[in-house]
């Protein structure tokens, strides 16, 4: 699908006009599909068009509010109500930043690339900082409420904050369900080492 | 362009310093290129530093030396104006050699 | 080293590869001890004089050199060209980057094919660099120290700058991406990577100036037109074509933000 | 599925790993006749190997000055330094680089003739975080110095 969006953009005291069309050649033109990446990956849904604005402009509220239904209303929860798997195998969908990238195999498990934005593991050093540390996020509280916030955090942020930089892990099918609850343990575990104070 | 070497000598008092910087791939042998295929090894195994044709210090490397290597050695007795030679050959036979003189 | 003895170091080197200031001109923090001990020795030396060696190589079907090449400062004028680029030319009626330039002067002068131009333009791994890329050190060098001073006189080169910020903005793929998720805002990083802020002009000014750059974990020299290409690789978007408008356009963008500020390349990156 | 090299699976043409290395000037196939390589060390897989091929395992020596960045930003390219205090080890005439987890943890030895100081200054790769060993051989064995070197994940982890 393609949105009809507009950018308004000052220059130099004159108005430049981008209009979707323009971009959308110019977007087809400039790319080239490669390996399993092909060109509809330069088409934006509604979501994707409302949060590409710069910065210093803000939406249509309204619109704003319904995109964020929208995102509520896609989180699948998990069937069997248990949101924890194994906070090993977590770990390592935390480090891993493969996945849908055109040098990547298909084959293989994307990652979740957590650490890429977050801390994690207080051991590990090597964390960016675009996203919150959480680091002993398990003391945060263990409740189902709790559960269900931030598996619909992961499986699509922008419920809660309609234009936020992170991935819909769920949503876009980057994680699967059981990667998503691995994901969730180790947040969650007492065992895991996000959770461990001790370092 | 062939296996070039840069070469800077200069005196800090009576010890000459010498830092060269060479040209090569230094690979191990265990990468692979884009399309699986392995790259065969391909570094530099020795490396000798001469003083007006004078062995001052000579390597022996592996393929841990990193790529476009560097290699930073002092030696006693130089003149401005003397000759310095870096030359290395690598596991395929191949050599490079670069001249430089004293500051 | 002492001081007066980096300083004589230093400008031994210059006279030796007119390559001057700290090789290593990032932000600092962490690895400032690590990227200390690279000192002046930048393996971009190399590919520099490769650069040069190529644009005087005679090549393609018509055997001819790059010598009358037209930058943007007339025939043959290299010194100074990278910082004034991108810019319009009349006669292919575009804006072009130094990379889109250079495909044009090698099929224009030299007869050679798209396709032979476009096969591999930068180095892929086990390769020690390209023509490309070493085209580009070399006339990155030949604008050092020069402020940034890409064209935005020309319509064109406004309607490219505005096509540039609104791809800089544009949020796509299955990871809902854009260059502003990582490059909008001031003081992050990726893991322990430093991300500049390219909206703001120091943000642009550091990512702008140091490109081309010797990338140590590559082992070669990077341009800004493969520093694009990569960054979309990982916002999960599909190749972007060198010397392309897309390219065009956010290089416009980002030297515009950075007008002003001096050509500090090739750096050293990690 | 097999990924296609970025660029299309034309074999690349230029600057190719080893054409540009283009036999320059004719040398001998070796460069210097006063020392044989120690293979041994050089093919040994662990630290104890490379020590026992050597013969010895070295004593620690804080004549040794060895300097590596604690904290490295890419494992490919890890600068380091070794120094002598040849008034603590007097007579040094080899110099080794080890990284002890790397697939072959000797990295480099180097001969120092006399007049020569014991002083060198390379980059070596490390695949992972570990302790590197600059070591010291004199009439007297062989001596060393440690140090760690944190090798971090960069970039976008891709």
């Amino acid at each position: 699908m393609k949105i009809k969006i507009t950018f308004v953009l000052w220059l130099a005291g004159c108005i430049g006009f981008v209009q979707a069309e323009d971009m959308s050649s110019a977007l087809n033109a400039g790319f080239k599909s490669i390996n399993q990446v092909g060109l509809d990956r330069l088409e934006q849904d509604p979501l994707q068009a409302f949060c590409s604005k710069p910065r210093e402009e803000s939406g249509d509220a309204a619109v704003a509010a319904e995109l964020r239904e929208t995102a509520m209303a896609s989180v699948v929860l998990p069937g069997n109500g248990d949101y924890l798997g194994s906070w090993e195998r977590g770990q390592q969908v935390a480090n891993n930043g493969k996945g849908l990238q055109y040098s990547d195999n298909p084959e293989e498990a994307n990652g979740g690339n957590c650490y890429a934005c977050h801390q994690l593991d207080p051991a590990e050093v090597a964390y960016g900082n675009l996203g919150p540390s959480l680091t002993n996020y398990g003391a945060r509280g263990q409740s189902d409420v709790m559960l269900q916030y931030t598996w619909t955090k992961l499986w699509n942020t922008h419920a809660y904050n309609v234009c936020s930089h992170m991935p819909r892990f769920g949503a876009q099918g980057i994680l699967t369900e059981q990667q998503l609850k691995d994901v969730m343990a180790f947040l969650f575990d007492p065992d895991s080492p996000v959770n461990n104070l001790a370092e | 362009m062939a296996g070039k070497i840069r070469i800077r000598a200069q005196l800090d008092g009576d010890t000459c310093e010498v830092k060269a910087l060479m040209r090569h791939p230094m690979e191990t042998g265990l990468r692979k290129d884009q399309a699986g295929e392995p790259i065969p090894a391909n570094y530099i195994e020795e490396v000798t530093v001469t003083h007006n044709d004078k062995v001052v210090v000579h390597g022996y490397w592996g393929a841990a030396v990193s790529a476009n290597p560097f290699l930073g050695v002092r030696f006693a007795g130089g003149q401005a104006g003397d000759k310095v030679t870096v030359s290395w050959r690598d596991n395929t036979g191949e050599t490079g050699e670069g001249e430089t003189t004293i500051r | 080293m002492s001081g007066s003895k980096i300083i004589s170091v230093a400008a031994c080197l210059v006279a030796a590869v007119m390559l001057t200031g700290p090789a290593y001109a990032e932000e600092a923090g962490i690895f400032d001890e690590y990227r200390a001990m690279f000192g002046d020795d930048n393996p971009a030396i190399f590919v520099i004089e490769e650069g040069e060696e190529f644009w005087f190589a005679s090549q393609g079907p018509k055997q001819a050199t790059l010598e009358s090449c037209d930058l943007g400062l007339g025939p043959g004028v290299v010194d100074g060209a990278y910082a004034r680029l991108p810019r319009y030319f009349k006669d292919v009626d575009r804006v072009m980057d130094v990379e889109a330039r250079l495909r044009f002067c090698m099929q224009e002068l030299q007869g050679r094919t798209p396709e032979e131009v476009d096969d591999h333009p930068y180095s892929l791994r086990g390769d020690l660099g390209t023509e490309m890329e070493a085209l580009v050190a070399w006339l990155a060098e030949k604008s050092r120290d020069l402020p940034i001073a890409p064209g935005q006189e020309h319509d064109k080169e406004r309607e490219a700058y505005a096509l540039g910020e609104a791809v800089f903005y544009y949020r796509a793929g299955p990871h809902d991406f854009s260059c502003a998720t990582c490059h909008g805002q001031e003081g992050m990083r990726i893991r322990l990577q430093a991300l500049p802020d390219l909206t703001t002009h120091e943000g642009a000014a550091v990512a702008y100036s140091g490109w081309p750059a010797y990338r140590i974990s590559e082992g070669v020299v990077r341009t800004m037109g493969w520093r694009m290409r990569d960054c979309f690789r990982q916002q999960r978007f599909p190749l972007l074509d060198m010397g392309s408008d897309v390219t065009v356009a956010l290089q416009t963008y980002l030297a515009v933000t950075a007008a002003g500020a001096p050509m500090a390349a090739p750096g050293l990156k990690r | 599925m097999k990924v296609e090299p970025v660029g299309g699976m034309a074999r690349r043409k230029f600057l190719r790993v080893g054409a540009l290395i283009a036999t320059a000037v004719a040398l001998p196939a070796k460069l210097w006749a006063a020392v044989t390589k120690p293979d041994a060390a050089f093919a040994a897989t662990d630290l104890n190997a490379t020590f026992a091929a050597l013969g010895q395992t070295p004593t620690e020596s804080a004549g040794i000055i060895f300097t590596t960045p604690d904290i490295a930003e890419n494992g490919a390219v890890v600068p380091i330094k070794i120094e002598v205090d040849e008034s603590v080890l007097p007579g040094v005439s080899r110099l080794y680089v080890m990284v002890e987890k790397n697939p072959n943890p000797m990295a480099a030895m180097f001969s120092v003739v006399e007049g020569s100081k014991p002083y060198i200054e390379t980059r070596v790769k490390v695949a992972q975080t570990c302790n590197l060993y600059a070591v010291a051989e004199n009439k007297e064995g062989f001596f060393m110095a440690s140090k760690e070197t944190k090798v971090t994940l960069g970039g976008c982890g891709g």
